[in-house]
């Protein structure tokens, strides 16, 4: 039997104080829908949004509910690498799609690589890396690393020096979760490198920014960040924020009519500005989308599926760019700051390219079974 | 003279600045009542508590029973045969009167690692706290929580669980406290009836009931003992007239 | 002891955990196996916690420390390799055991929000620990496989793993049945009622409570060993200290000091986790993700009216009914 | 001026006081006997208001207190020493005293923190010892101190003397005569008949919940037998 | 690391401690004195750090936000304890944990609900931006000064609230025996009602100076709060003295141990593993010091004398 409407479930955190990560890429994700006039080759398009509290296993319970009781086709989302790691496997052997709309967790890009996995956001690994590359054309010498006390955190710093060829004044790894920042700050400006390199993301980001301007080094030490600063966070950093430059996948400057469409809808509908959180959802519901319309709607067609996302031939808010044979995308890296616009408020403007249609470093490690 | 079953040498406990005990020596010989009394604050409490384990003194040894027992905890003061009723009545409020005195017992039959068989039914705990709480007056009322018996009763209660853990020496700090005069002579005749199977260390303000019972008295005052001696002897001393008794008491 | 009324709610949930199964495949709804498993495996951890909390009176604010532990015995053994269910189950047990006694002796010196604070702090150690073992994946956790103990017993099959945890659960239960109302039980009890008098007739009580704190830690360590099969994965959430909270809410809302009751306590807490959201979806669109505003004060009501807890609400019988 | 009628009282299903009424003239020294667990605190927590009554009615200077809160009570002037002493642990001899002065009973010297230490000099050694380490007997007096010190119209006094050695009870008893001279109202439980009948004006024998016999001192030591019959002497 | 900037971490220490201890002031105040475990301490905080950032936002006056906050935070507080609180202060703590706990739940979807999920915009106020020279060479945040004076200001009143005046002997009484409070004619449940607000008043004022230099967002409360009760734990519950003093015990132990770490275990381990094993210690040191603490004082450093 012909199912006559699409399921896709969608895992994120709903509840709770990171609740914002998932605000943002709902958000993103029904906008998509909006656009696509909420059918996919003529079959309606039905979300399943299930709430993961930031707890693995309540992530792993809702995807279980999604793949048995609902009935999903598609399984997407996902903000957490612990929380990837818990769903990937139970999806990846019900032999549904699952698509990280966030979670750059490198195992999927490598050991644990599956033809059922994609990615609409990027590898851990490939932002600092390109912020890497950005300090060797930069020509920046002596700079200090910090970073969360945690895996992503690690391999943060693992993709920067992978690319960075400068040396490194010293590095710090803070606590998870960590509110003040002082002493780090303190060692910082005993070192006094010719720059900060730094993995702060979320609220701990904030917290850092507000005490690194209280403290001057802002002007001494410029920061460059990754996942730090974005349209999520601007609003909490204020003008803390301005003068500091981070590198992203999304160029949300570029004149790309889909961009500017996504933007300016996204405005309208919800009256915020997007995130790339967003703009990664986004992409999403456009994925599965061409995916479905290869297959006529025979959803039963899994692989057929697969087999024309792997082109990546839709609309992304990214531009035209391709899947790598891990489904990791192969994606250009911008240089972004963050300026004071007319009225003194921060903006972020991207102000070049760092890395044309970069790949992830952990493909060739990715063997593909069906 | 028969070897005493408890004795207390050169005692000494000091709270802050307040002597509770002072360099005290004192003995309990078998199967004799040894009433202690005092003015309010001389230290009966504290010295009691010492002997039970409760409060460590911080000078002197106490033999119990032939043995030193100065380094040993409550918990194996009471298995050495050292029983305690408090001045202000602690007793197991959510538990039935029952249960009270089945749980003194318990424990002192064996350790209670048993984690199998219910202890509710186990007659060899239920029977003897039956029979206990019949002793004490309280028959009637073993099954009602012990929180709802009246002050007088729960008094009753505390001495059951004394008795309970089969004790070679009674320490009862006040067991008439706050009872009305029959019940008082009820516990008074009660104590006496336990003479000569227990030797007992006596707290008491209730002057009835001391020349009633004791076969000797301490006076106590600042924790030092400033008499002991049979009751007529105590009741002859002026100092203990002028420091305790007063006049109409010591005449009566 | 139970009245009529209790007894039939005790009969009517078994036959409903025993129906699930079948009535969730017959309907094709074989999601609520997997719910009604985590259901009771959080109840195992529930009525553990109870031992100490309710009938001792020690507020461990730290048992999510043994669901962590346990996890981690099978997550580790399945990380070599190792999936000997025996082995692992075993190392559960006594693992969660000898650190409930390491944090038992440290902890039972200290009373009321002492104790709590200071297994809570343990409990955090654990879980920073967990954080940073790069080796088991840190904070990413650790993808296992499920036990296996006979080849008859194939957990991997959901059902044969929800009767496995079934069986654990009425054992569970059954012990500790039999231990409240035991000799041990009784000292464990009037410890919480007045320990200087137990102490007076002569129980030497810290080894009592000691005892009752390592029984609790490993009855719990088999309820998170049971998790990471569920799940087949392990994390150091599992140790954070919300999640402590959220088993002692489970003991609360279904009725501290009761034996049954921790158990429908961990039933209300995860269907309202489940249904909550999805009636509040049905009212108002979008608003299911605001579930805990709803809970929270349900909670404080919770507490203020129904002392005894759901338990309790039922007609009939005292809370104590070990 | 305190009017207490038909007073029932109830612990959860167990009723306890079966329509208790008594009176309290100005100036007058009231005493309530009575066996163990007959009702006596249980009628002074009622009157009170530290536990619910189910009926009945309490009149204090013609103004109705039955089910106001107990501090408004406290607020009337009536000066509790509660059985079992219940002093504050926490505190230090002296706050114990300070902490709920008033002058509730207007009276030209009030009682204060010394006239308190002149009357129970045992209590002035240990001013500042926290209250939980007197001994069972200091705490007594202090509870004793703490209501005199809030100057109630009227004292209440549950088995003040319980614990207290010969000598100080006798002081206690004096101290109360004198008050009783100052013109100051009295409610008193006590065990001790013999004294109560020295100082008390008028007695309320109160049996399962509610007065048996009530009279002056002399009727009761006259009446052998309500005494034997009701107080076991 | 030098000298010089092992002394700044010192004083980083102070000053985060003294942070501590105004963040656990209300708690010593309604845990310690009046005995109850008020885990919405953590919520009282967010919305203090809430009413303020909001008024900050419209007004742009740090001053105003203050004089708006505190009746604010005081109505909150207050009405936790009318509708929640009042009839548990018998109750054992059990009972307390997880009222509360339920409220953190409630305020937490309450803010994200008002304010949106979205961290609320809270700079530095211009007049206490800037930083002084107080080391050689090292020059420190105006507002972390500003934050000292505030905690110091509030422990000294505080302190002479409870020890010297009769409100304080009055709600150390009443967490003794409420009742017994009651008869001798204080309206012990305003009073208490007033102090638990008098705590609020405190949280928020914690949760106002940690705006501008945190994250002001929904559960911002929840790591102060497990902080706050470690602090008033090992300082003794219900001592004033204990808790400053274990403030900075903390302060200076987690941020010293934090930044000195990663050096010292460099030298018996490689590099790489100091680096990660470091902070991993690190962060398990405050609770490793409670344990300590506890262990060899079960009543805290300075345990309140109620014996
Ligand atoms: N924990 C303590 N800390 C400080 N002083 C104490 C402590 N316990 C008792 N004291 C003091 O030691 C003295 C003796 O107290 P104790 O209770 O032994 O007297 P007592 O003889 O029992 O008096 P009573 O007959 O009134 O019960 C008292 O002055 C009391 O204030
Ligand atoms: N908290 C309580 N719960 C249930 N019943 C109680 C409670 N307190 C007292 N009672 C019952 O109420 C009755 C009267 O108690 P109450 O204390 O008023 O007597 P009393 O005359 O003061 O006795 P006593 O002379 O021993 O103080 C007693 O039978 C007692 O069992
Ligand atoms: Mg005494
Ligand atoms: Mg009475």
């Amino acid at each position: 039997a012909q199912d006559k409407e699409i399921r896709i479930g969608f895992i994120n955190t709903f509840s709770g104080g990171a609740s914002i990560y998932g605000k943002h890429q709902k958000d993103g994700v029904e906008l998509a829908l909006d656009h696509l006039g909420r059918k996919m080759a003529g079959l309606d398009v039905k979300m399943i949004y299930g709430d993961d509290q930031r707890k693995p296993d309540v992530g792993r319970q809702a995807a279980d509910k999604m793949l048995k009781k609902d009935k999903v086709h598609v399984v997407a989302g996902i903000t957490w690498s612990n929380i990837l790691a818990a769903v990937q496997r139970r999806v990846i052997r019900a032999k549904k799609i699952l698509i990280s709309t966030n979670a750059g967790w490198s195992a999927m890009a490598g050991k644990n690589c599956s033809p059922y996995f994609f990615s609409t956001s990027w590898n851990n690994d490939q932002t600092p890396e390109a912020m890497g590359h950005l300090m060797n054309q930069l020509k920046l010498d002596n700079v200090f690393l910090i970073s969360a006390n945690y895996q992503a955190g690690k391999d943060m710093l693992t993709g920067f020096e992978r690319f960075y060829k400068g040396g490194v004044a010293g590095r710090i790894l803070y606590r998870l979760g960590q509110r003040d920042y002082q002493a780090e700050i303190s060692q910082i400006r005993a070192v006094n490198p010719s720059a900060l390199f730094g993995f702060v993301p979320g609220p701990m980001g904030i917290a850092f920014m507000k005490q690194y301007r209280a403290a001057g080094l802002h002007e001494s030490i410029p920061f460059y960040s990754v996942f730090t600063i974005d349209y999520m966070t601007l609003g909490g950093h204020g003008k803390a924020a301005i003068g500091t430059y981070h590198t992203s996948y999304w160029n949300n400057s570029s004149d790309d009519p889909v961009n500017r469409k996504f933007i300016e809808d996204f405005k309208e509908k919800y009256g915020y500005h997007p995130s790339m959180f967003s703009a990664q959802a986004y992409d999403m519901p456009m994925l599965v989308d061409s995916g479905v319309r290869a297959v006529k709607g025979d959803l039963s067609d899994v692989k057929g599926m697969i087999l024309e996302m792997e082109k990546a031939d839709f609309k992304s808010t990214r531009g035209k760019f391709a899947y790598n044979t891990n489904h990791i995308p192969i994606q250009n890296f911008y240089r972004r700051e963050v300026r004071a616009d007319a009225n003194g408020d921060p903006e972020i403007v991207t102000t070049g390219v760092v890395f044309e249609n970069h790949k992830d470093s952990y493909y060739e490690t990715c063997k593909m079974k069906w | 003279m028969a070897e005493p079953i408890l004795r207390v040498e050169g005692l000494g406990k000091q709270f802050g600045g307040v002597v509770a005990t002072d360099n005290l020596d004192f003995e309990v010989l078998p199967g004799e009542i040894h009433a202690v009394i005092g003015p309010n604050g001389a230290g009966k409490t504290t010295f009691v508590a010492q002997i039970s384990g409760m409060i460590r003194p911080d000078a002197g040894r106490i033999f119990f029973d032939g043995r030193d027992v100065t380094q040993l905890t409550a918990p194996a003061r009471s298995h050495a045969g050292l029983a305690r009723s408090f001045q202000i009545t602690s007793i197991f409020k959510g538990f039935s009167a029952l249960q009270n005195v089945a749980l003194a017992i318990q424990a002192h039959s064996g350790h209670s690692f048993r984690m199998w068989c219910p202890a509710g039914t186990d007659e060899t705990l239920v029977a003897p706290a039956r029979e206990i709480l019949g002793r004490v007056g309280l028959g009637d009322r073993a099954e009602v929580t012990a929180a709802s018996l009246a002050h007088g009763e729960q008094r009753q209660l505390e001495i059951a669980m004394a008795l309970a853990t089969r004790p070679k020496l009674l320490l009862l700090d006040e067991p008439t406290a706050g009872m009305g005069p029959e019940d008082s002579q009820q516990m008074t005749a009660f104590l006496g009836a336990l003479k000569g199977d227990y030797s007992i260390l006596l707290i008491e303000h209730d002057m009835d009931t001391v020349f009633a019972l004791a076969d000797r008295i301490t006076v106590l005052v600042y924790g030092r003992a400033i008499a002991t001696g049979t009751p007529e002897v105590i009741r002859a001393n002026d100092e203990v007239r002028a420091a305790y008794l007063g006049e109409e008491k010591a005449l009566a | 002891m139970l009245t009529r009324v209790k007894l039939i709610c005790l009969f009517l949930s078994a036959a409903i955990l025993l129906a699930v199964p079948p009535l969730a495949q017959a309907t094709g709804e074989d999601f609520y196996v997997t719910l009604f498993a985590r259901i009771m495996i959080f109840a195992i951890a529930a009525v553990s916690l109870d031992l100490i909390l309710g009938f001792g009176g020690m507020i461990s604010f730290g048992h999510a420390a043994y669901l962590g532990l346990g996890a981690y015995a099978v997550g580790i053994f399945s990380h070599y390799g190792i999936t000997d269910g025996f082995l692992q189950f075993g190392v559960a047990i006594l693992g969660s055991a000898a650190v409930a006694l390491v944090i038992g002796a440290i902890c039972l010196r200290t009373r009321g929000i002492y104790f709590i604070m200071i297994t809570l702090a343990l409990t955090q150690m654990l879980y920073f620990l967990g954080i940073s073992l790069e080796e088991y994946g840190g904070d990413d956790g650790l993808n296992t496989d499920r036990s296996e103990f006979v080849t008859a017993l194939d957990l991997y099959d959901d059902v044969t793993l929800y009767y496995f945890t079934f069986v654990i659960l009425v054992v569970c239960v059954f012990i500790m049945h039999r231990l409240i109302n035991s000799r041990f039980g009784m000292v464990i009890r009037g410890c919480r009622s007045n320990e200087d008098r137990m102490q007076a007739i002569g129980f030497p009580t810290f080894r009592y409570k000691l005892a009752a704190f390592v029984i609790s830690g490993a009855m719990c360590g088999v309820s998170g060993a049971l998790l990471a099969n569920l799940t087949e994965f392990v994390t150091p959430e599992f140790m954070h200290w919300f999640r402590s909270g959220e088993i002692m809410i489970m003991v609360l809302v279904g009725g501290m000091g009761s034996l049954f009751g921790p158990a429908f306590g961990a039933a209300a807490y995860l269907l309202f986790e489940e249904w909550v959201p999805e009636i509040m979806e049905l009212v108002v669109s979008g608003s299911g993700q605001n579930w805990q505003f709803i809970f929270g004060p349900l909670l404080v009501i919770l507490v203020l009216f129904a002392k005894q807890g759901l338990w309790g609400l039922i007609p009939g019988g005292r809370s104590n009914d070990g | 001026m305190l009017e207490v009628r038909g007073l029932e009282t109830a612990y959860g299903q167990s009723q306890v006081l079966f329509g208790m009424a008594f009176d309290v003239g100005p100036g007058e020294v009231v005493t309530l006997m009575g066996r163990n667990g007959m009702g006596k605190t249980t009628t002074i927590r009622s009157v009170m208001g530290l536990i619910p009554t189910r009926a009945g009615s309490i009149r204090f200077e013609d103004r109705e207190l039955r089910g106001s809160p107990s501090h408004r009570i406290g607020q009337q002037g009536l000066g509790l020493v509660p059985e079992g002493r219940q002093i504050f642990p926490n505190l230090t001899v002296r706050e114990n005293l300070v902490a709920t002065a008033a002058n509730r009973s207007g009276s030209a010297d009030p009682w204060t923190v010394d006239r308190v230490f002149a009357l129970f000099p045992a209590l002035a050694e240990r001013a500042n010892n926290m209250g939980n380490q007197l001994s069972g007997g200091e705490q007594q007096m202090l509870a004793i101190g703490r209501a005199l010190t809030t100057n109630p119209k009227l004292l209440i006094l549950d088995e003040a003397t319980e614990g207290l050695a010969p000598l100080v009870r006798a002081e206690i008893w004096t101290c109360l005569a004198s008050l009783k001279a100052e013109g100051q109202a009295i409610l008193v439980i006590d065990k001790s008949v013999e004294a109560l009948t020295r100082i008390g004006d008028r007695h309320y024998i109160v049996e399962r919940g509610r007065v048996v016999w009530q009279g002056d001192s002399r009727a009761l030591t006259a009446d052998e037998d309500i005494q034997h019959l009701y107080l076991g002497v | 690391m030098t000298w010089l900037l092992l002394l700044e971490q010192i004083l980083n220490g102070v000053q985060f401690g003294v942070f501590l201890f105004l963040v656990s002031a209300g708690l010593t105040l309604v845990l310690g004195i009046m005995n109850v475990v008020n885990l919405a301490h953590g919520s009282l905080f967010m919305l203090g750090a809430y009413y303020a950032a909001t008024v900050f936002g419209w007004t742009g006056s740090f001053l105003l936000a203050a004089v708006v906050m505190v009746p604010m935070a005081l109505l909150s507080g207050i009405a936790i304890e009318v509708v929640a609180l009042r009839t548990m202060y018998d109750r054992d703590h059990m009972d307390q944990v997880l009222a509360t706990f339920g409220l953190i739940l409630f305020f937490n979807e309450s803010v994200r609900l008002v304010w949106g999920a979205e961290s609320q915009p809270m700079p530095v106020p211009d007049f206490l931006a800037g930083s002084v020279e107080v080391l050689p060479g090292t020059p420190y945040p105006v507002f972390r000064v500003a934050v000292i004076a505030v905690g110091l200001l509030t422990a000294f009143a505080l302190y002479l609230l409870i020890t010297r005046t009769r409100v304080g002997m009055l709600i150390r009484a009443g967490a003794s025996n409420r009742a017994m409070v009651g008869a001798l004619g204080i309206n012990i449940q305003l009073l208490y009602t007033l102090v638990f607000g008098l705590g609020a008043i405190l949280a928020g004022l914690a949760g106002m100076m940690a705006g501008p230099l945190q994250s002001v967002e929904p559960g911002m409360g929840e790591d102060m709060l497990i902080l706050a009760f470690v602090v008033i734990v090992i300082g003794g519950i219900g001592s004033i003295r204990g808790a400053m003093i274990a403030s900075v015990v903390i302060g200076i132990v987690e941020v010293v141990g934090r930044s000195i770490l990663p050096f010292a275990m460099t030298g018996f381990m490689g590099e790489d593993a100091a680096q990660t094993a470091g902070p991993a210690v690190s962060s398990m040191l405050i609770y490793v010091l409670m344990a300590a603490v506890l262990f060899f004082k079960p009543e805290g450093l300075f345990p309140a004398k109620t014996g």
